[in-house]
């Protein structure tokens, strides 16, 4: 009971409090561990785990295989590529250094030397610097299986955020009208284009789709016509006084309507989130060192 | 009109996968063959450009590399961007990485600007490591690393990234923490990055600061340039291309603009044919 | 160009496909290169945590060079100096093993508990600092000085400043958790939800900016590979994929 | 109720003069750091607060009133719903370690949501990216099968661990969506760039999908692809909501009356600044707390 339930207990309020009041202790020692040690320590109980969970994943797709479950093929190139990067990571160096230049093996190396008849000695690389060197076998896994595969996978997004926003955004109420014209602004006063797009377009486009409310909002056509026929009209008498330059008024310029957009109506936005997931997180932690909360340890 | 509206119906209607054809299209094409698009710099450029060029000539500047290949479209041209900028106004450069592939990133770049790599370009520079610029390298720990930078360099960093010992190094000899540099400049994609480095690096130290992010942390970082916690902002691909151009300075981000705008089009114009097709469908079902 | 950087990018082309296919639909493709980056990653990050932490950080720590634990024939000399204290993340990472265990699962419990203990003290200061007393001091904006103009759309105006502080209580008192949102007070936190609304299509537009550029970044690797120096690997790659899939997706059609 | 405030009151003065006290000490008994008063004082005042609402929480019979949250209603049909169709419900508690506090919340949550799924018997798949984490969920679960008197129902294996590379691991999670098809989709904690790849395979294979998140770059994505979003300090409070226990539940309490401390604070400010910017007070609320 003591070594299951109350020193779990007694280290979460032990350290929470230990390092929220180390930032008011203007004290050495506490200093220190807080702003080093603390964060330290649960990268090392971190790097433990992960051998914990490279366990589990190998146990979960060694039953698949084992018991020729469906797709279990799968589940054994998982298990190949596994062992290949861990036999990379673990037991080869893979980095063998001539002068300035890097071989993967030491026979390569060598080779490289009698071939260049050079005096040079090899040098193999330190354990723990071959998953940091440039040009060793690791790199080269990085490189060209680990980097393409995570940068590919981020990309997918380009095409997932199209789709979305294509589904998403209709204006099915005023909360999501505003999301999509938000977001349309900013799409597109964010780029070149955006400053291609001439303010008189927008008026025009504004006035039309006002029409086009008036008309859904009363149902009577003529009332919607007048609206639209009587707006376009003035707008392009305010054309031909002012000249239709591209960028005024300013207001209906999409770049410089986008910045006052994301400079003022969405810092209000983001700072009530802000200030809401601090409190949030403020107290939440508080419940936590307090022990009003420990559903987490399996209480 | 009936047929007007059926086709805009299954434009509004269309198989997904139709969609990600298009999208692909748009960015793959202006990259086969480049089209120039006029770039228009935003306040919060020119406020980063002006926080870069307030620095005193032959300062101390501490630059993190904090992102990653994944993230490298975005962040690297506005890096390179800002070490060209440094290096013209002849000071010298500290790099730092909180992102284990920071620091391929950051030899990239180095590589990118030095006149021995590249002797034809004109926005190369003549520099030597432990004379121009330094490469700390990457310290795991993320918040920790910033912090005890803050208090005291020489615990985060024994060594440099060539293994060289800190204390041996001439350029080393007067910085002891983060307020011994000028400026502190972060290209970050994520965490730990910006966010941190307002947190523990510019916030308690006071040190003037700024940052270039991908888009989408713009709007999480945004409040901090409102309160000068931040001096201007680099805010993804398009802002990588305006300070391009503010340093007069072309590169990838521009010509990525093209691509950019041509993509942003595509999506606006599905989400224009959504929005009809949905006011058209809610019409008939009403009427029926 | 070396052979490993030619096997290289064919690797590359052959996995950077294999998840774009997933854009059509789940297939062999996607599932070769989805297990082949479970299974590297895990090993991955597992070599790059041990090289990184335990070495360097926990052994050059408890065993430095001439520290009180050299008899024991292990140095690690990593410039750091003996430091007892680092018995206890030992002593928890060795028990968060041990976990693997069903008699020995509570071991787990004590790296748990500190965890969310240095989560709960070290992360309520900053939030609270940066997220909290920052933002609310931003938020105390100049509305009556008389020193700005009313309107301007870029910089700081008074009009602006209004809109602000408006647009940050409503949203604020959105999450007010103790009240239902009916009648006026369900009115003014209706604005915020607008606030919130604008606030969100706005990040989504920059979202959609940011993965675009990564599109960018990726369509160019492809390209480069499909040059003559890497025997055209794109092409060939492309080639198989699509008639493979074709083939794959004539057979399952029935489906 | 007055009676509350009072207390209050005299406690948050209480607590301005006992840090006013501590940044006076003389210099040799110098253990404060004064530049963090402010700060020092708003903490003692949100741990007063909590505290003392907790304690009248305990002692009171009467329930404490909160507004429906949809989202957190939404997640009992969602297992109903999984149930009706026989297909599992997925749960994603995000993709950081335990030492965020959005992670600790969703594990927190992930406890309520399988007693639910013993209560229906339906199948709970956790799929996790850290090994930490990994055994928390699985305590959490553990637990909440045998409080339901479900033992036999779970299994170690329905938490289980996946990489800890962010894409790889929502390579594996969008792969499990296609072959599993779960019913509901759960993502409750923090969550990076990988956030629209899960909610966009879900939506694709018509899960009901439900987010918490107090990560705010990713609330627009949820929002847009999910059918109920937990945004920022809704998600902090889901687990006292679902909890329904009147001293987790006095912790939102709590979280309001700060809120509304704070509006009235950052009014007061505006009213300070005013009277600086005008010459009429030679000092403004911010600076005179060295904010």
């Amino acid at each position: 009971m003591l070594l299951k339930r109350y020193i779990p207990v007694a280290i979460v309020a032990f350290f929470g409090a230990l390092t929220l009041s180390a930032w008011f202790i203007d004290n050495e020692t506490i200093e220190t561990f807080a702003n080093d040690d603390a964060t330290q320590f649960f990268d090392i109980i971190a790097a433990f785990a992960v051998f914990l969970g490279a366990l589990n994943l190998l146990k979960l797709q060694f039953i698949k295989v084992l018991k020729q479950q469906s797709e279990w093929q799968y589940s054994a190139i998982a298990i190949a590529s596994f062992f290949f990067a861990f036999i990379i990571g673990f037991f080869i160096r893979g980095a063998f250094f001539v002068g300035e230049d890097v071989y993967f093996s030491q026979q390569a190396a060598e080779e490289a030397v009698v071939a260049m008849n050079s005096s040079d000695t090899v040098r193999p690389v330190d354990w723990g610097a071959h998953v940091q060197t440039d040009g060793s076998l690791f790199q080269w896994m990085f490189k060209y299986i680990f980097s393409p595969l995570s940068a590919t996978m981020f990309a997918l997004l380009a095409f997932f955020v199209a789709s979305a926003s294509f589904r998403a955004f209709r204006a099915r109420n005023l909360e999501a009208s505003l999301l999509l014209i938000a977001g349309i602004i900013i799409m597109l006063g964010r780029v070149p284009v955006g400053s291609l797009i001439s303010s008189w377009l927008i008026m025009y486009i504004i006035a039309f789709s006002v029409g086009f409310g008036v008309n859904a909002y009363t149902r009577n056509r003529n009332m919607a016509l007048g609206w639209v026929l009587g707006s376009f009209g003035l707008i392009t008498g305010l054309g031909f006084t002012m000249g239709w330059p591209i960028d005024q008024p300013a207001i209906f310029y999409l770049p410089a309507l986008q910045e006052w957009i994301y400079l003022v109506p969405n810092l209000a936005g983001s700072r009530a989130i802000l200030i809401g997931i601090g409190l949030g997180i403020v107290a939440t932690s508080l419940r936590y060192i307090f022990g009003l909360e420990k559903s987490y340890l399996g209480e | 009109m009936k047929f007007l509206e059926d086709i805009i119906l299954k434009l509004g209607a269309v198989d997904r996968r139709f969609i990600f054809i298009l999208i692909g299209l748009a960015v793959l094409i202006p990259l086969l063959t480049p089209i120039s698009l006029p770039v228009r710099e935003t306040p919060t450029t020119v406020k980063f450009y002006e926080g870069i060029e307030s620095i005193p000539k032959n300062s101390k500047v501490l630059v993190s590399f904090d992102y990653g290949p994944s993230t490298r479209p975005e962040i690297h041209p506005m890096n390179v961007g800002v070490l060209r900028h440094l290096l013209r106004n002849g000071n010298t450069i500290y790099i730092s990485c909180l992102w284990p592939d920071g620091i391929y990133m950051a030899l990239d770049a180095l590589e990118e600007i030095t006149d021995e790599v590249n002797p034809d370009n004109k926005s190369t520079f003549n520099i030597k490591e432990y004379e121009d610029y330094i490469l700390l390298g990457y310290r795991p720990g993320a918040e920790a690393v910033i912090k005890g930078l803050a208090s005291d360099l020489r615990k985060v960093y024994t060594v440099d990234s060539k293994g060289r010992f800190i204390d041996d190094i001439e350029m080393m000899d007067d910085i002891k923490n983060l307020n011994d540099f000028a400026y502190i400049y972060s290209g970050s994609a994520g965490y730990p990055g910006t966010f941190e480095w307002v947190k523990y690096g510019g916030d308690p130290t006071g040190v003037p600061m700024s940052s270039g992010t991908t888009s989408v942390q713009v709007n999480e970082v945004i409040p901090y340039v409102q309160t000068g916690q931040l001096i201007g902002l680099l805010a993804g691909m398009p802002g990588a291309a305006e300070y391009e151009k503010l340093i007069a300075v072309p590169g990838i981000a521009i010509q990525g603009m093209a691509a950019q705008s041509f993509a942003h089009i595509v999506i606006v114009i599905f989400i224009v044919f959504g929005n009809l097709a949905f006011f058209i469908k809610q019409r008939r079902d009403r009427k029926y | 160009m070396d052979f490993s950087a030619i096997l290289g990018a064919w690797i590359a082309a052959f996995l950077t496909l294999g998840i774009f296919s997933y854009l059509y639909k789940d297939n062999p493709f996607y599932k070769i290169a989805e297990h082949v980056f479970v299974g590297v990653s895990a090993a991955y990050v597992a070599a790059i945590s041990f090289w990184t932490q335990i070495y360097p950080n926990l052994f050059g720590r408890l065993f430095p060079k001439d520290g009180p634990l050299s008899f024991t024939g292990l140095e690690f000399d990593f410039n750091h100096e003996f430091n007892i204290l680092y018995l206890f993340p030992l002593i928890l990472g060795l028990m968060m093993l041990l976990s693997v265990f069903q008699q020995f699962n509570w071991m787990a419990r004590w790296g748990i508990a500190y965890t969310v203990a240095i989560a709960a003290g070290l992360k309520a200061f900053g939030y609270l600092n940066s997220n909290v007393l920052n933002q609310v001091k931003a938020s105390s904006v100049d509305l009556f000085s008389g020193s700005l103009p009313f309107f301007s759309l870029g910089g700081d105006s008074v009009f602006n400043n209004i809109v602000l502080v408006i647009g940050t209580i409503s949203s604020l008192m959105y999450f007010y958790f103790s009240k239902e949102q009916t009648g006026n007070f369900g009115r003014f936190t209706r604005l915020g939800i607008y606030f919130l609304m604008v606030s969100f299509g706005a990040s989504f537009g920059f979202a959609v900016m940011g993965r675009i550029s990564l599109l960018i970044g990726r369509f160019n690797d492809l390209i480069d590979y499909s040059s003559p120096d890497y025997n055209y690997a794109t092409f060939y790659v492309l080639l198989f994929i699509i008639i493979v899939l074709g083939f794959w997706s004539f057979k399952n059609r029935e489906k | 109720m007055n009676n509350k405030y009072q207390v209050y009151a005299v406690g948050i003065v209480g607590i301005l003069l006992f840090t006013l006290a501590l940044s006076a000490l003389p210099e040799s008994l110098n253990f404060f750091r004064e530049e963090k008063s402010a700060m020092f004082a708003f903490t003692l005042t949100v741990i007063m607060i909590m505290l003392y609402e907790v304690r009248l929480a305990k002692s009171s019979s009467e329930d404490i009133f909160l507004r429906t949250i949809p989202g957190l209603k939404a997640v009992e049909e969602a297992v109903g719903r999984s149930t009706e169709m026989g297909r599992p419900i997925l749960y994603v508690p995000g993709i950081m370690d335990m030492n965020e506090v959005e992670t600790v919340a969703g594990v927190v949550v992930l406890g309520h949501v399988a007693n639910m799924t013993a209560q229906y018997e339906t199948e709970l798949d956790v799929p996790v990216a850290r090994a930490i984490v990994m055994q928390s969920a699985r305590q959490v679960a553990k637990e909440a099968y045998m409080t339901q008197g479900r033992p036999e129902m779970y299994n170690e294996d329905m938490v289980h661990y996946v990489t800890d590379d962010q894409f790889a691991y929502a390579a594996a999670v969008n792969g499990i969506m296609q072959r599993d098809e779960p019913a509901a989709c759960l993502y409750m904690g923090k969550f990076f760039a990988e956030s629209l790849l899960f909610a966009e395979t879900g939506n694709s294979i018509g899960a009901i999908q439900i987010a918490g998140t107090g990560s705010q770059t990713q609330i627009p994505f949820f929002v847009t692809a999910c059918d109920y979003t937990l945004m920022g300090e809704e998600f902090f409070a889901a687990s006292a909501y679902l909890s329904k226990e009147p001293e987790l539940i006095a912790g939102i309490t709590a979280q309001d009356i700060i809120k509304v401390l704070l509006i009235g604070f950052i009014m007061l400010a505006i009213v300070s600044r005013a009277f600086f910017d005008l010459g009429l007070t030679d000092f403004n609320l911010i600076t005179l707390l060295n904010l």
